[in-house]
């Protein structure tokens, strides 16, 4: 049993004696090829907002999950407490009282809320899992910490939200005074990112001490006491909250140069359709046909009238040659049901027209064809094969089009030649067309992603969160290659759970809640606390565009 | 409340499952339909695939991949023999464990170790297992050994000493037997009641006994203790057990070698019905085990009807081969009463929408359903003796048709075949 | 390409290291048999004393290879996009009977008999993958079950066959079961020539070394061309490294499953068919079962690539080969299996670590090339 | 005879090997079927009969087995063959087609087969008269039954065992007509494994008992072990197959349900080829090993027939003088 978790005990008057939470010493952590930490020291004072921050692969991640037992540092001594100590496993870090909500989510699906929070730390009673103790107390953390969830849901059922909860439930469920958050922010949206950081503050108020990586410097502006910056796996600077000035400063200190920044430059809209959809519903329990002589509108009534659950409940947009429309909402309210019912990779009723051309039957081989391309919103699921080369990557999505394609086989000088050419207009950092995509970093992939689905001249793309994870640098350089498509005439479909960038690039933004667009907002005159309102349900109605 | 109407459906289905078959024995007169003896030899052979099913559920369940069970299961009989005829049965159901424990860690080590797809190295257990039987055979039963001496051969063991208890229920499956007197009245329903329940109870073999308890036992640990979250959360998600502390490696370890051991124990079974290790005698029952396990989405009660549904169609085809063109009139039964079902539906007044949504998909289905009816009537009125090989099948056949309405609803733990290594994350 | 030569090395360093490793565990078999090791393996590479025992041994080696290889790559096919075919074993039982049974009916000139012959084993083969391809296809059903009770259908049905509707004339006092004989045009013309060339003995052995050899080879290359070269190869390997990524990018999995299926289950309807072509001239009781079984292993020992398969199932062979060689110098013949089961366990296992081993060092070369890079675009 | 190993069509002289043997020495080979030497069983006896010649012919001998997928039956027959064995033999009917061959390719080596008939100049098919034995188990059988209700399980349904089927059924109506006969096979031709499945085995008989048959025939290898114990569970009987198994078998309370057993004197079968090989004999025919010459027969081991000896002679005497003539197919 890990220690019940003393709340308020280690009150303010305390702190100034107190020995620093954390301390990090010249820590180096090499992996084969890479140093991920070089020398660096951190010192986490006792209840404070501790942020790192650092751009892509600036090895943040790395460091927690050596402070969290999960990696071996090669050099380096840790303390906790002002003892140092040796993790072998996180379960050693747990016992000394520190705990991590990662940076993906680490919770088991068909497993329910309460099983995924006593995992490892189970209560027992005559060798049995005692159910009834577990719940007790996660009901007290979860009413004393404002973390609402139901116990036995399945995990699977929950929202992203919840799973949040979920997960930082684990971490005080096993007493940790230590919290560790490694971009928690991600996939929330700024209404759950405000009420996550009430619930940090009110941690901190106890004396827990928060260690918190993200990207989003804004928000670490609002929440920490102190900000330490890597880059490049070193330390370059630990500044206290009232040192910094600007997000601005931060960033130059990250990256080392001027911070670029979405910005809509003149419309380049058009009047000629690139893309009609209409009344596009999906049922959740599968796909049935419409039956002969029914139109979809009625179908799609009867649905409802029979309280069938829709992922996609009518939505209808148009997207014109050279515009960009945005889609906001919170993850899981039907953005990648949407996309993929586009790309014809999940069936759905209602109309898709590309052009004048009606596409809704057709396969995603044949929409790809017809030129449609598809930025994927997970790279390593559905953008890339990570143990194939780049060339092969390239191929992918092209097998049936040049250069690609020679009949039935597969043009491989060509294919090269081609990737040759996306690696260098796109500045691909890789050592050659021959490498394995795995051996490239996040960002590079998704350059390449990008480079190869705008090969081949596409009228229409779906760009789904084409810069997630992705640092400031290659970020930029992705945005110049959607604003100079759109210039040319390329219609995209931006979905993006980043709110600068949807309301920076977006020529029309459009919010989709529970599988409806449920606003079209004009990104000229919005701000993304407001686009928040329109995600998360709180403010209904449409906007003149 | 989930759990409570699904208990209640699983009842339902049953009764209704005695119900039918008590109909197609009257009509067809095929008494071994739910004779004691055709159940207690579903028993015999449904406990060998069974054991090897649990064995693959833990496994499984910790997210490995089993399809070496045969193997093991060929180590368990061959370990239970060489143990058995010296040292007696007890020494027997230890060395067969201990056999097929030893090829789940070799599974362990090949899998969770150095991450090796799981269906290769499944395969090469497959390989081994009777390879070094017939080797150990070969060195150890060849002519002039002891063992040879006391009756071995190279594809044989001597036959095991000491008896294994076999008890029956007192009163209603022994003595007086008064379920086997209510049998052999052959009423609608009674009789078949008491033929299940006689051929289930009667001179059961203590290792059934113990067979059929590891099923709640396998329940009560991977569902109710710790060890047993710790064991699933492992085959869901890995790496977020990982950061909760728990030695991913350890458990996998623990529960491949559980694994192996289930199988070497249906191996034993197999060996104390035959009292002897006998080469070739698991036949295939590993892969027959994995695929009970699936069809059973997993869980153990599922893994029960699933062998049980094997045991009880393989019973039936060597007791009597006659019975086995019930199985037609079982059928039209079946399609008869979804007929009804969709029919009744269809025609329901006060759903007129449901009407108008009605797809040609949905009348091809229903012809179809009623044409397989009259094929199937017409072979159960024709055919009074399938050619042997075509009985042989039966419960082949069978397990196909099952899953084929049944498939879709299948889940298996996530992480399941997932290689998966320390400090790497998917 | 020097990536891939390192890892080509990589590999074959590992496959050798867990030979050698598999003898060694072998060995210690074998001495615990009280036998020597050094006796077995002589007799491992002991052909013969005579010049015609020596023919005849290379003949019985390659005989052998051959359904190994084609089993080893009907199996391949399927692993290359995680499809599981364990039903390489009924479909290839199946096709064969029907093959012969149906050669046994007509006589044509040879190139025709032989060719018709062989479209219908791959037919039939191709159609019993079918089945299980559509269960998996339409209802979801796992293919691994489904091959397997497919399999034991298919025994059961060939058997029926080949006593009921295929069942052909048997000699008088022979008691195996048999489909009709099949004409002299429906044998595959043998490779005994090449003896000649070499200045040896021919063997005396049924049919001498099947000429199916060569249609073996040609498989292997047409299938090497099909997967390495042409788009329906990328579709497959793109389905099997990442499905979802392959849905995306426009591979139709379901067409995907049906077509590599009915590949496979293709070639394995070529299975029995050097035997039957080359010796027996028709199916019977004594087929060669087991083949389908052992294609697995021949197809994960060689990786699942045509030369890989081609390089096991000539090992597999050659141990095979020894089974009377051990017995004659007094060793147990089942140390075959066991060099067999141990080799591909090892084997695998080093493909394992030598493959992690392969992608460390491309992201280690990855890393090294781009690090001037980064300093650059730093500055 | 002696001096093996000349080669078919080609000029090519004898092998180094048998060069080497001195031309006087007996060197007989054999190859088993499936399941090889130590099956306790067909192959056993057969190598019984192996042993025999070496003590008796003082023969040099060498037995193989085949890989466990029968694969190389002919491969081994050359092996021995190439190695200067003559005679050789092949056990089992399975070495029908691969004698003929090695036959031809080897025209100055004996061969012989056991159940299968002589195919080539030099090679001897070594019958057995199966379904006369089965006859006497049957009349038996048929006699020992209070019920008038026998049964049958048969291993593998190939043309073998239906032989004994065919005898057994004959037999037995021989002596009451309308006597009840229970047949049942365990698994198809081609799937061996009713030979080693004694579950399936039990199963079978167990049905057949409480169906109230009070004897069982089964000639199902080791799988007649299911069909012993079913019996000792029922307590009735059942006759055993191809050795005498009341004595072969170890288990005292199985061996009492052992009515009697019907014998197939494999080992008689090959001591006796190997001896008129030695005596110069040619193949080219066969010769059958039926009542007559005691090649099949009734074990009276446990003496449970003795009481119906007089009934059993008197078959006996009608099929070996040839007034009955009993059917080899059912
Ligand atoms: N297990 C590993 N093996 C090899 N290299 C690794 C491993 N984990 C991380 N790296 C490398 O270490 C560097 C730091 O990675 P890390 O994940 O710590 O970055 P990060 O700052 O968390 O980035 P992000 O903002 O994208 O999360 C990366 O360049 C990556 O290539
Ligand atoms: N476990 C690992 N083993 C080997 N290399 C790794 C591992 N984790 C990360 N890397 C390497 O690190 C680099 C980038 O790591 P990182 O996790 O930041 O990728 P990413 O795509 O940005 O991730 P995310 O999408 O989670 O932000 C890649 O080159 C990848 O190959
Ligand atoms: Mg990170
Ligand atoms: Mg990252």
């Amino acid at each position: 049993m890990p220690p019940p978790s003393r709340r308020g005990e280690m009150s303010a008057d305390t702190l100034a004696t107190a020995k620093p939470a954390v301390e990090l010493e010249g820590i180096t952590k090499r992996f084969p090829g890479v140093v991920a930490n070089h020398d660096i020291r951190i010192t986490v004072e006792p209840g404070t907002v501790h942020a790192i921050v650092g751009e892509n692969g600036a090895g943040k991640s790395t460091l927690m999950k050596i402070l969290y037992g999960m990696q071996k540092p090669d050099e380096g001594t840790i303390k906790v407490n002002g003892t140092e100590v040796a993790f072998r496993t996180p379960s050693d870090a747990i016992a000394v009282g520190i705990g991590m909500v990662h940076q993906h989510f680490m919770l088991a699906d068909n497993l329910t809320v309460l099983e995924n929070i006593v995992l490892g730390a189970e209560p027992k009673k005559g060798g049995m899992l005692d159910t009834a103790t577990a719940r007790k107390r996660i009901t007290e953390l979860a009413e004393s910490h404002g973390l609402r969830v139901d116990p036995d849901k399945l995990v699977e059922d929950l929202g992203v939200g919840d799973r949040q909860r979920v997960e930082i439930l684990k971490v005080l469920y096993r007493g940790a005074r230590i919290l560790i958050l490694d971009e928690p922010t991600a996939v929330l949206v700024p209404q759950e990112v405000e009420e996550l950081f009430q619930n940090l503050r009110e941690l901190k108020a106890e004396g827990l001490t928060v260690i918190f990586i993200s990207h989003k410097l804004d928000e670490v502006l609002d929440i920490a006491d102190a900000i330490t910056v890597i880059r490049r796996g070193t330390t370059v600077a630990s500044l206290a909250r009232n040192e910094v000035t600007s997000a601005r400063q931060l960033a130059e200190l990250m990256v080392g140069s001027e911070l670029p920044t979405p910005e809509t430059r003149e419309s380049t809209v058009t009047d000629r359709v690139a893309l009609q959809v209409a009344h596009l519903t999906m049922e959740a329990d599968g796909y049935r046909p419409v039956p002969k002589g029914t139109s979809v509108e009625t179908y799609v009534e009867k649905l409802r009238a029979d309280g069938k659950r829709l992922l996609l409940d009518d939505v209808s947009f148009e997207i014109h040659e050279g515009e960009i429309l945005g889609i906001a909402g919170v993850e899981g309210n039907g953005q990648s049901e949407l996309i993929e019912a586009i790309m014809g990779i999940r069936a759905a009723h209602g109309g898709i027209a590309l052009g004048e051309q009606d596409i809704s039957t057709w396969s995603t081989l044949k929409r790809r064809e017809s030129g449609i391309g598809y930025i994927p919103e997970d790279r390593h699921r559905q953008g890339l094969l990570l143990e194939a080369s780049l060339w092969e990557n390239r191929v992918l999505g092209h097998q049936t089009r040049k250069p690609a394609r020679n009949g039935i086989w597969v043009d491989r000088r060509a294919a090269k030649a081609d990737t040759e050419r996306i690696v260098k207009d796109y500045d691909v950092r890789t050592p050659g067309v021959d490498t394995l995509a795995l051996a490239l970093s996040g960002g590079n992939q998704q350059k390449l992603i990008v480079g190869r689905e705008m090969s081949g001249a596409p009228k229409f793309l779906i760009a789904a969160h084409p810069t997630r994870g992705v640092d400031v640098g290659a970020q930029a350089a992705i945005w110049d290659h959607l604003r100079n498509a759109r210039a040319a005439g390329l219609a995209v479909l931006l979905i993006s759970a980043d709110l600068d960038e949807l309301i920076g690039l977006s020529d029309t933004i459009q919010v989709i809640y529970r599988g409806r667009l449920v606003a079209a907002l004009d990104p000229s005159d919005i701000t993304p606390e407001r686009l928040g309102g329109y995600m998360t349900g709180a403010i209904a109605g449409t906007e003149e565009t | 409340m989930t759990r409570f109407t699904k208990y209640h459906l699983v009842l339902v289905g049953i009764a209704v499952l005695l119900l039918l078959m008590s109909l197609v024995r009257v009509a067809s007169g095929q008494n071994d339909i739910t004779s004691s003896g055709t159940f207690a030899a579903a028993l015999l052979l449904a406990v060998p695939i069974g054991l090897a099913g649990l064995g693959g559920l833990w496994a499984e369940r910790a997210g490995v991949v089993n399809i070496g069970l045969e193997g093991m299961m060929v180590l368990g009989t061959w370990f239970a023999g060489w143990a058995g005829y010296q040292w007696g049965a007890v020494a027997a159901l230890i060395a067969g464990l201990l056999g097929g424990a030893l090829g789940g860690l070799i599974h362990a080590v090949a899998t969770v170790t150095f991450g090796v797809d799981h269906i290769i190295s499944g395969v090469a257990i497959n390989l081994l297992g009777p390879g070094v039987t017939r080797f150990l055979s070969e060195v150890l039963y060849k002519e002039g050994t002891p063992a040879a001496d006391a009756g071995a051969g190279i594809t044989t063991s001597p036959a095991i000493t000491g008896k294994t208890w076999e008890p029956s229920l007192p009163l209603l499956s022994d003595g007086p037997d008064l379920l086997g007197k209510l049998e052999s009245t052959h009423w609608f329903l009674l009789s078949d009641l008491a033929g299940i329940l006689g051929g289930l109870t009667r001179n059961v073999n203590i290792l059934v006994v113990l067979a059929v308890l590891l099923l709640p036992l396998t329940f009560f640990v991977l569902w109710r203790t710790a060890f047993g979250l710790r064991l699933r959360s492992v085959g869901e998600n890995p790496w977020a057990a990982e950061s909760l502390g728990v030695n991913v490696y350890l458990i996998k370890y623990i529960a491949v070698v559980i694994s192996g051991a289930f199988a070497g124990l249906g191996g034993v079974f197999l060996v104390f019905v035959s009292t002897k290790y006998v080469e070739g005698q698991t036949a295939g029952r590993g892969f027959i085990g994995l695929a009970a396990m699936i069809f059973g989405n997993w869980r153990p009660g599922g893994l029960a009807a699933g062998a049980s549904l094997f045991g009880y169609a393989d019973g039936l085809q060597l007791r009597s081969s006659g019975a086995v063109t019930s199985f037609f009139l079982f059928g039209a039964v079946l399609l008869l009463a979804y007929l009804i079902i969709r029919a009744r539906r269809m025609l329901a007044p006060d759903q007129p929408a449901e009407l108008a949504a009605r797809s040609p998909k949905d009348y091809t289905l229903m012809a179809a359903a009623a044409a397989g009816m009259v094929v199937l009537f017409w072979l159960w009125v024709t055919v009074d003796q399938l050619p042997n090989e075509f009985v042989f099948i039966t419960p082949h056949v069978l397990t196909l048709l099952v899953l084929l309405v049944a498939s879709q609803r299948l889940r298996m733990p996530k992480a399941d075949g997932v290689r998966y290594r320390r400090g790497e994350q998917h | 390409m020097p990536a891939g030569l390192n890892r080509a090395l990589l590999t074959v360093a590992g496959a050798v290291i867990a030979i050698v490793l598999a003898i060694a565990i072998s060995s210690v078999a074998i001495t615990a048999a009280g036998a020597s090791p050094l006796h077995a393996f002589a007799a491992f590479f002991d052909f013969g004393a005579s010049e015609r025992a020596q023919s005849n041994a290379i003949a019985t080696f390659l005989n052998r290879a051959v359904p190994l290889f084609i089993a080893g790559l009907a199996v391949a096919v399927g692993f290359r996009m995680n499809l599981f075919n364990i039903g390489v074993e009924g479909q290839y039982r199946l096709a064969a009977i029907c093959a012969a049974y149906v050669g046994s009916t007509f006589s044509a000139p040879a190139p025709i008999q032989i060719t018709v012959i062989i479209v219908v084993a791959a037919l039939v083969g191709g159609l019993y993958a079918l089945i299980p391809a559509v269960m998996k296809v339409t209802r979801g059903v796992n293919e691994v079950i489904s091959t397997i009770m497919l399999n034991y259908i298919a025994i059961n049905l060939s058997s029926f066959l080949v006593r009921g509707p295929f069942a052909g004339q048997r000699a008088e006092g022979q008691l195996t079961t048999t489909t009709p004989e099949l004409p002299d045009s429906a044998m595959f013309p043998n490779l005994n020539f090449v003896f000649d060339w070499f200045g040896l003995l021919p063997p005396t052995r049924g049919g001498g070394v099947w000429g199916f050899l060569l249609v073996a080879i040609a498989l292997g290359i047409v299938i090497w061309v099909v997967l390495e070269r042409t788009r329906f190869g990328f579709n497959v390997k793109a389905s099997g490294l990442n499905g979802p990524a392959a849905l995306a990018s426009g591979v139709d999995p379901k067409k995907m499953i049906i077509a590599a299926m009915m590949l496979s289950g293709g070639i394995a309807g070529l299975i029995g068919l050097p035997e039957i072509l080359g010796d027996k001239g028709a199916f019977n009781s004594n087929f060669t079962a087991g083949l389908g079984f052992l294609g697995i292993a021949v197809a994960l020992l060689g990786r699942n690539k045509p030369v890989g398969i081609a390089v096991a199932a000539l090992l597999f062979a050659f141990l095979d080969r020894a089974q009377g060689a051990l017995q004659i110098a007094n060793v147990p013949p089942s140390v075959i299996t066991i060099i067999q089961g141990v080799t591909v366990l090892l084997v695998v296992v080093a493909n394992e670590v030598t493959n992690r081993l392969a992608l460390r060092l491309e992201e280690r070369r990855a890393a090294q090339e781009l690090g001037t890079n980064k300093v650059e675009v730093a500055a | 005879g002696g001096g093996g190993g000349s080669t078919t069509a080609s000029e090519a002289p004898t092998g180094a090997a048998s060069s080497e043997a001195p031309k006087s020495a007996l060197k007989v080979g054999l190859a088993f079927d499936i399941g090889g030497r130590g099956d306790k069983s067909f192959n056993d006896a057969a190598y019984a009969g192996l042993e025999k010649a070496k003590t008796e012919l003082s023969a040099e001998i060498k037995e193989l087995s085949p890989a466990a997928d029968g694969s190389n039956r002919g491969d081994l027959l050359r092996q021995l063959a190439d190695a200067g064995y003559n005679p050789i033999i092949g056990v089992g009917f399975a070495y029908g087609e691969d004698i003929k061959k090695a036959a031809e390719e080897y025209p100055d080596i004996q061969f012989a087969v056991v159940d299968s008939a002589s195919n080539a100049p030099n090679v001897t098919g070594l019958l057995f008269a199966e379904e006369q034995g089965s006859y006497l188990a049957g009349v038996a059988a048929a006699t020992k039954s209070e019920s008038s209700h026998i049964g049958f399980v048969g291993g593998v349904e190939n043309d073998l065992i239906k032989k004994f089927e065919a005898g057994y059924v004959a037999g037995a109506k021989s002596v009451k007509s309308d006597i009840k006969i229970d047949i049942k096979y365990l698994t198809p031709d081609g799937d061996f494994s009713g030979f080693k499945a004694p579950d399936k085995g039990k199963v079978a008989a167990d049905k057949m008992y409480q169906d109230g048959a009070d004897i069982v025939y089964h000639a199902s290898g080791d799988s007649g072990l299911g069909v012993f114990q079913a019996a000792a569970a029922a307590k009735k009987k059942a006759i055993g197959v191809d050795s005498d198994q009341r004595q072969t078998v170890k288990e005292t309370d199985l061996q009492s349900v052992i009515l009697t057993s019907m014998l197939k004197r494999v080992d008689v079968g090959v001591f006796e080829f190997i001896k008129a090989f030695q005596g110069g004999a040619k193949g080219g025919a066969n010769v059958t090993y039926d009542l007559k010459v005691d090649g099949v027969g009734l074990a009276t081991t446990g003496g449970e027939i003795d009481d119906i000896k007089d009934k059993l002679d008197a078959a006996r005497q009608d099929i070996v003088g040839g007034k009955i003539t009993v059917p080899a197919k059912p």
